[in-house]
């Protein structure tokens, strides 16, 4: 018998028919559901034990203090550290998702010359001809850490060390200037002031250390009608800082200077300041159409300022003026003015004053990446991101976030001496070395990180002062080897000064100071922010929603 | 008994018998352990009674499931015997500091969340009541995956029919609410999933 | 004994630094944006909203509002319009739980909410070579096509859980459960408790006069609370006039 | 294929006249290619995900949602013309009943596929039927519509058998016969179905409490756009079974149903359409005055974004309402042959406007303070999907109406000649 169509269909048929009384079908769908619940090419996160370690911020030379999860041996969450004496438990945006950087995709996994391939052999070869070439400048983004010092005495053989420092410390060089006193060594008090006129200075928008300040404003002031803390935000926009200040101060872009001479001056007319207080020349009609504001409104302002004391200014950048007010103020050197830290760090030459001829430039990881040598001679850059826009004849790539054991000094304008150590959470990538390793290569006699921070643990010991403040704080004189101290500090205990006493710097003034320094730039929440990248889910901020302008320097 | 019927019930049989019996080889794979481990061997060696002696809890309640290698160091830092999976174990594993890549039979999907610790110590399951007497068996099964979903064949129960005999008989979801619905445990979807 | 987990979120205290924003995305493992992804296409579960009095120029007032999951308690709008119980409502924590492993993705329950508290996978969660190790193990990654929103991290409930079981204790305590935006917030803004509990300090806040709701008057009864001293801050918990709310927009 | 096309005149009922296969071709040839690129925009959308589109987090429902909720609309002259006939006993109706029932059978199926591509995760479809949620109106929706289209295909099994080749052979016979006699109660469990999902879509709607613009007060379970949606549907679905029938007759030249059976069509639309233009009215006052205001929301707050003024409203119910319901009713105009017709294409227009309304207005307009006003334009591949339904839909009327009988005139000759 032949098969006809109308066979096979009925076939078929009974076909179709028997299948719905087995699992085929029924299982397929199923399964099918099941497989878009775990599509193959969806990452997912991998199983096993978690635990929470401290660790230290080490992207700006602010250091805040970091618990950081960890997930079969990888930081899979960070949040703040609570008890850490200077962010006490806050940090910016960009810190939580910090611990993804290490995989960003700019990360620099291979030596460059002039942007091919290069090797670590090749750059020490050139490094070592430069230094015997003649001599070399290190450039150094965070100073006071142990590689700094390795660094300094590196220098003293073989050039000179120039330091970039932070806008905070910058704001700070007049005092210097005018005292003497490193601005390393000087520190805002905000913890006792009464009244905060701010300049530009982005105070609650990733200015210092953000916890510091935000965590005052929240406590004495948000939101209040009278604030304990007065907040008076001088700025030609409304900018985060002003919108929750206590007071918002519109004036002309770039008149900052002009509104502090005038300040001065009508608190001089007010009898507000002392006699020998200098006097600015402006008049106040001259300065108040600088300002485009009303002389009353200067008046007004002058009084409203002192009326709470004490009363501190404060410049987003270095600015005579702002410092000059702040003397005629009273405020340095006076409790919740500018204060200057117990232990006396040495004033670093600035990197842009370095001077005369070098065969090589070496500038470390913790330089911003925008930063450029003026001076003419091979640039060695160590940096974990590529992408920015600083110049470099070699990048080498330097350990990245938690990968390397550094110590952390005192943050930028604290008022209190602290250090720490951040330890290695998370292995780097075997091409990683950092310039402290790079220049023990060139000298071999050096010592290394390691040691010199055993050492600094020795003296801290040895010096008796301070307490360490972990959960509880206890005096460092309770502790009974140096040892148990660096113990203790390399799991989150921060090691903290017995606050300043008032005095420690004086600032004379003979007349008003030439207006000088860099107008206030728009610093923002990046200004301190080293790499070049951000965080990949910084785009939560600025792709993702309209909270956040999209950050000049970053590459995503 | 016409043609067009005798055709239509051919096909009907067919299909049965493809679905039930030629259907679970095609949709399962076969996988071997790397190790031949024998629980029972090691109960009587070792003189453990309790599962939890080996898989242990860590102190945050989390369940630690198969133990690290440095377990078996205690006893297989040389060799014991000469059999070819011992030798394996000591050369490849213990001698190298690696941990075998066990196939687990129970591990659930990436979206379930299951606490050991809720389940044995509040409710005071018993460790055979899902996972069987695998304690006291002698043999390593075999590993079945399904194809489609990757599950474990253990998740979805070795009757294709899901048909309960004795445990385990199946770690899916339906499972799961089967056993709170009798002891009338509410628990949301987040309070199994995440 | 049932709890009913809300905030109180103080938007005086808000700065608008979007560390919650942050800090929630690393927490759930909500990936980072796919190259064409928008502010209306992003996956942001807290967001936080810049608003304004409407004025312009030395009088303008400007604030940051942190908006997330409502956690609604009566008529949940996504719960009830779910087709497949892919969302309900915990009657143990009063929790909105979101179950992107049962979505469809229909997003009816997207239309539903008011607050636009949902977000839907357009694209498939990419991380850059290697960053899935830094993914958190307490939180599966959603796939394309499916909603998904605040779940208060459920992951950390999860945790506080066993650890409360590990110690044969049958409930949690509360110190170890709290989601990751409240943690975060550098001024503390954010608070987070159980409002079933009279004496709780987030009930006490909720029930103080500076505190106020989104849109209550829609009852849907939500569990995340406003203050502010600020009235024209309380004023935005009512939909504003066209007029007014344009001059939102172009302030 | 180029023999198939010759040889299709033994596919053709004896008697029927048809035009030339290659006239025929050449027809369907622009619809073929429209639907080639619907299925390949459906693909992109279903293989890289719905990035594809233009919708986002806010327009969350775009133009598939509006496209779908009005096909399924205009769908409904099938089961209402099926009730009418079997339920009520319009006798009169039956010509056309065939055509009612293919046309419905298109834009359920249409609509149906379309909906796979736009939700995000098909492959999970049937969790609704495992874990269906009772409370919610999309799982009446999904229920009521899979059955209904369930319905419908069985309801168009025997016009297909009535094909000359197809329909050869005893069993095939029988089994027409058979289903033949169900026809009646299949068209009452259609009736029943599509008035609650016809319903349900407009409850979709209602029940968004969250959209003070969507969210209307109700009876029970139901908001008042359920019954507003049932009978806007069963309102214009004859209008739309009456445009397709006067398109048929303008292609191929002929006239398919008696004259006076489209003017009663006409009829019924206009009644039905004066009813809900009514019903509509009052329920937009009752929202107007007492549901927006109640939640905070002020009644001209909703028409205060244009292009959504308030002339939509006036458009909606006078332009697209009474004004095709008088054209309908109103003897004069009825008996005029382009007055009735642009009364149905106005009524058409009103029931894709309503729909238009519900989808994309409810969505743009702000809720939140802070909210913004949004728009959205769809994105090609959005469109094209959309074409391809159409473009579906064309094709597969145009062969039914080739090869099977769909108007009533001829089928009783068809059949005559071929001995049935």
């Amino acid at each position: 018998m032949k098969l006809t169509r109308r066979d096979l269909f009925t076939w078929g048929g009974g076909a179709a028919a028997g299948l719905l009384l087995t699992p085929v079908p029924w299982k397929l769908l199923d399964d099918t559901s099941i497989w878009t619940q775990n599509w193959p090419w969806i990452p997912q996160p991998a199983h096993g034990p978690v635990e929470v370690k401290n660790s230290f911020c080490s992207l700006c030379p602010n250091g805040c203090g970091m618990r950081v999860r960890m997930a079969v041996g990888w930081p899979v969450g960070i949040s703040g550290m609570p008890h850490h004496p200077v962010n006490q438990g806050a940090l910016c945006p960009l810190g939580f998702g910090a611990h993804q950087l290490n995989w960003h995709p700019r990360r620099l996994r291979q030596v460059r010359y002039h942007g091919r391939a290069s090797s670590w052999t090749e750059a020490l070869v050139a490094f070592q001809k430069a230094c015997a070439a003649g001599s070399v400048a290190i450039i150094d983004g965070y100073p006071g850490r142990a590689a700094s010092s390795l660094f300094q005495s590196f220098c003293k053989q073989h050039g000179s060390y120039g330091v970039v420092l932070c806008t905070e410390e910058r704001a700070l060089g007049p005092y210097e200037t005018w005292s003497g006193v490193p601005v390393t060594t000087l520190g805002y008090d905000l913890e006792n002031t009464g009244t905060i006129v701010s300049f530009g200075a982005p105070l609650l928008d990733g200015w210092s250390a953000p916890g510091r300040f935000t965590r005052l404003w929240s406590e004495r002031a948000a939101g209040m009608a009278d604030p304990q803390l007065r907040l008076i935000q001088v700025e030609p926009a409304q900018s985060r800082t002003a919108a929750c200040a206590w007071r918002w101060v519109r004036i002309a872009p770039g008149s900052e200077a002009a509104l502090a001479a005038a300040l001065a001056r009508a608190l001089r007319e007010e009898h507000l300041a002392p006699e020998d207080t200098p006097m600015p020349p402006a008049t106040l009609a001259e300065s108040a159409a600088r300002c485009c504001i009303s002389i009353e409104a200067i008046r007004e302002l002058a009084r409203t300022m002192v009326a709470r004391g004490p009363v501190l200014a404060i410049s987003a950048e270095s600015n005579s003026a702002v410092a000059a007010l702040n003397v005629v103020l009273g405020a340095v050197g006076a409790r919740g003015g500018i204060v200057c830290r117990r232990k006396r760090a040495e004033s670093y030459a600035a990197a842009d004053s370095l001077t005369g001829s070098f065969s090589a430039v070496l500038i470390d990881s913790s330089v911003p990446a925008d930063f450029n040598p003026n001076i003419d001679a091979e640039v060695f850059r160590f940096a974990g991101w590529e992408g920015g826009p600083g110049r470099a004849d070699w990048l080498l790539p330097a350990p990245g976030f938690l990968e390397e054991l550094t110590d952390i000094p005192t943050a930028p304008a604290s008022s209190i001496e602290t250090y720490t150590i951040a330890v290695a959470l998370a292995p780097p990538p075997p091409e990683m070395r950092s310039a402290a390793q790079f220049l023990a290569q060139v000298d071999p006699s050096a010592p290394l990180v390691e040691q010199v921070i055993h050492a600094r643990c020795g003296q801290l010991f040895h010096a008796r002062t301070g307490r360490l403040k972990r959960e509880q704080s206890t005096a460092v004189s309770a502790l009974d080897s140096p040892e148990m101290l660096k113990k203790e500090l390399c799991h989150g205990a921060v090691w903290v000064d017995d606050p300043p006493r008032a005095g420690g710097i004086r600032c004379r003034l003979r007349e008003w100071p030439q207006p000088s320094g860099a107008a206030p730039c728009a610093a923002t929440w990046t200004t301190a922010w080293v790499p070049p990248v951000l965080p990949p889910l910084a785009t939560k901020l600025y792709q993702e929603s309209v909270l956040r302008e999209t950050p000049p320097r970053s590459a995503i | 008994m016409s043609r067009s019927s005798m055709t239509f019930g051919f096909g009907f049989l067919t299909a049965l018998a493809v679905g039930w019996f030629a259907f679970p080889y095609v949709l399962y794979v076969q996988r071997a352990q790397p190790l031949e481990f024998r629980h029972k061997t090691h109960a009587d060696k070792s003189g453990v009674t309790e599962c939890k002696d080996c898989h242990a809890f860590l102190e945050d309640g989390e369940f630690a499931g198969i133990p690290k290698t440095e377990t078996c160091t205690a006893c297989h830092a040389d060799r014991i015997g000469t059999s070819r999976p011992e030798a394996r174990l000591v050369d490849s594993y213990i001698k190298k500091g690696q941990e075998p890549a066990w196939l687990v039979y129970s591990r659930q999907p990436a979206n379930v969340w299951f606490s050991h610790a809720i389940h044995t110590r509040r409710a005071g399951l018993k460790c055979a009541e899902c996972h069987g007497a695998y304690g006291e068996s002698d043999e390593v099964r075999t590993y079945e995956v399904n194809r489609i979903s990757g599950y474990s064949r253990d998740i979805e129960g070795q009757s294709i029919l899901r048909l309960r005999s004795a445990a385990p008989n199946g770690m899916k979801m339906s499972d799961c609410e089967d056993c709170h619905r009798k002891r009338s445990i509410e628990v949301g979807c987040l309070g199994c999933h995440q | 004994m049932k709890a009913r987990y809300g905030m109180v979120i103080d938007v005086d205290r808000c700065t608008g630094c979007g560390a919650c924003m942050v800090a929630c995305a690393a927490e759930n493992n909500v990936p980072p944006a796919a190259q064409r992804a928008t502010a209306r296409t992003g996956i942001t579960p807290m967001l936080v909203h810049k608003v304004s009095d409407g004025a312009e120029g030395e009088d303008r007032r400007e604030a940051f509002l942190p908006v997330t999951c409502m956690q609604c308690e009566h008529e949940t709008p996504c719960v009830t319009v779910c087709p497949q119980q892919a969302v309900q409502l915990d009657p143990a924590t009063g929790i909105v739980m979101q179950m992107p492993q049962r979505c469809l993705g229909c997003r009816y329950c997207m239309t539903a909410c008011p607050y636009h508290a949902r977000y839907f996978n357009w694209w498939d969660p990419v991380w850059p070579q290697g960053m899935e190790k830094s993914l958190n193990p307490g939180v599966a990654v959603r796939m394309r096509g499916v909603v998904e929103k605040c779940n208060l991290c459920h992951a950390r409930l999860h945790a506080a859980q066993e650890k409360a079981a590990a110690a044969g204790k049958r409930t949690i305590d509360q110190h170890d459960y709290a989601p990751a935006c409240v943690e975060a917030c550098p001024t503390g803004a954010i608070t987070f408790g159980n409002l079933a509990d009279e004496n709780d300090s987030v009930s006490r806040a909720a029930r103080s006069p500076e505190a106020f709701r989104l849109l209550a008057r829609l009852g849907t009864e939500p569990k995340i609370y406003y203050k502010s001293k600020r009235p024209w801050v309380r004023a935005l918990a009512e939909p504003h006039t066209a007029q007014s709310r344009k001059e939102v927009q172009h302030g | 294929m180029a023999s198939a096309v010759l040889t299709d005149r033994r596919w053709i009922a004896r008697g029927a006249e048809r035009t030339s296969s290659a006239r025929f071709a050449l027809w369907l040839a622009p619809w073929a290619a429209l639907l080639v690129l619907g299925i390949y925009a459906a693909g992109l959308c279903l293989y890289y995900g719905l990035n594809q589109t233009n919708m986002d987090n806010r327009f969350a429902f775009g133009l598939w949602i509006f496209l779908d909720l009005s096909v399924i609309a205009l769908g409904a002259g099938a089961f209402f013309t099926g009730f009418l006939v079997y339920i009520l006993g319009r006798a009169d109706l039956k010509p056309i009943l065939n055509a009612a029932v293919v046309l419905g059978f298109i834009c359920y199926s249409g609509a149906v596929a379309v909906l796979m591509v736009d939700v995000g995760q098909p492959l999970r479809g049937w969790f609704t039927f495992w874990h269906p949620n009772t409370h919610s109106m999309l799982t009446e929706v999904t229920f009521c519509i899979s059955c209904y289209l369930l319905v419908l295909t069985l309801e168009y099994i025997p016009v297909l058998l009535r094909n000359r080749q197809l329909g050869k052979g005893q069993p095939a016979a029988v089994f027409e016969y058979r289903l033949h006699h169900l026809v009646p109660v299949l068209a009452g469990l259609g009736a029943f179905l599509s008035f609650f999902h016809q319903g349900s879509l407009g409850g979709l709607y209602g029940v968004l409490r969250g959209r003070p613009f969507a969210f209307r007060e109700g009876f029970s379970v139901w908001p008042s756009t359920f019954f507003l949606f049932v009978l806007s549907a069963i309102a214009v679905g004859p209008s739309f079974l009456m445009l397709v029938t006067a398109a048929v007759e303008k292609l191929t030249g002929r006239r398919q149903v008696p004259r006076e059976l489209l003017r009663r069509l006409g009829f019924i639309s206009g009644i039905l359409l004066a009813v809900y233009v009514a019903a509509k009215s009052i329920d937009t006052l009752i929202w107007l005055n007492v549901t927006s205001p109640s939640v905070g929301f002020a009644p001209w707050e909703h028409y205060a974004y244009p292009p959504f003024g308030s002339a939509l409203l006036f458009i909606e119910i006078v332009l697209f309402g009474l004004v095709p319901a008088g054209l309908l009713i109103y003897p004069r105009t009825a008996r005029n042959r382009r007055w009735l017709l642009t009364g149905a294409a106005l009524a058409c227009c009103g029931i894709l406007l309503n729909r238009f309304v519900m989808t994309v207005q409810t969505l743009a307009l702000p809720t939140l303070a802070f909210d913004e006003f949004l728009s959205y334009i769809p994105s090609w591949q959005e469109v094209a999907t959309f074409g391809g339904l159409i473009a579906y839909g064309v094709i597969v009327f145009s062969l039914s109406y080739r090869y099977l009988p769909l108007f009533g005139q001829e089928k009783r000759e068809a059949t005559d000649v071929s001995g049935r």
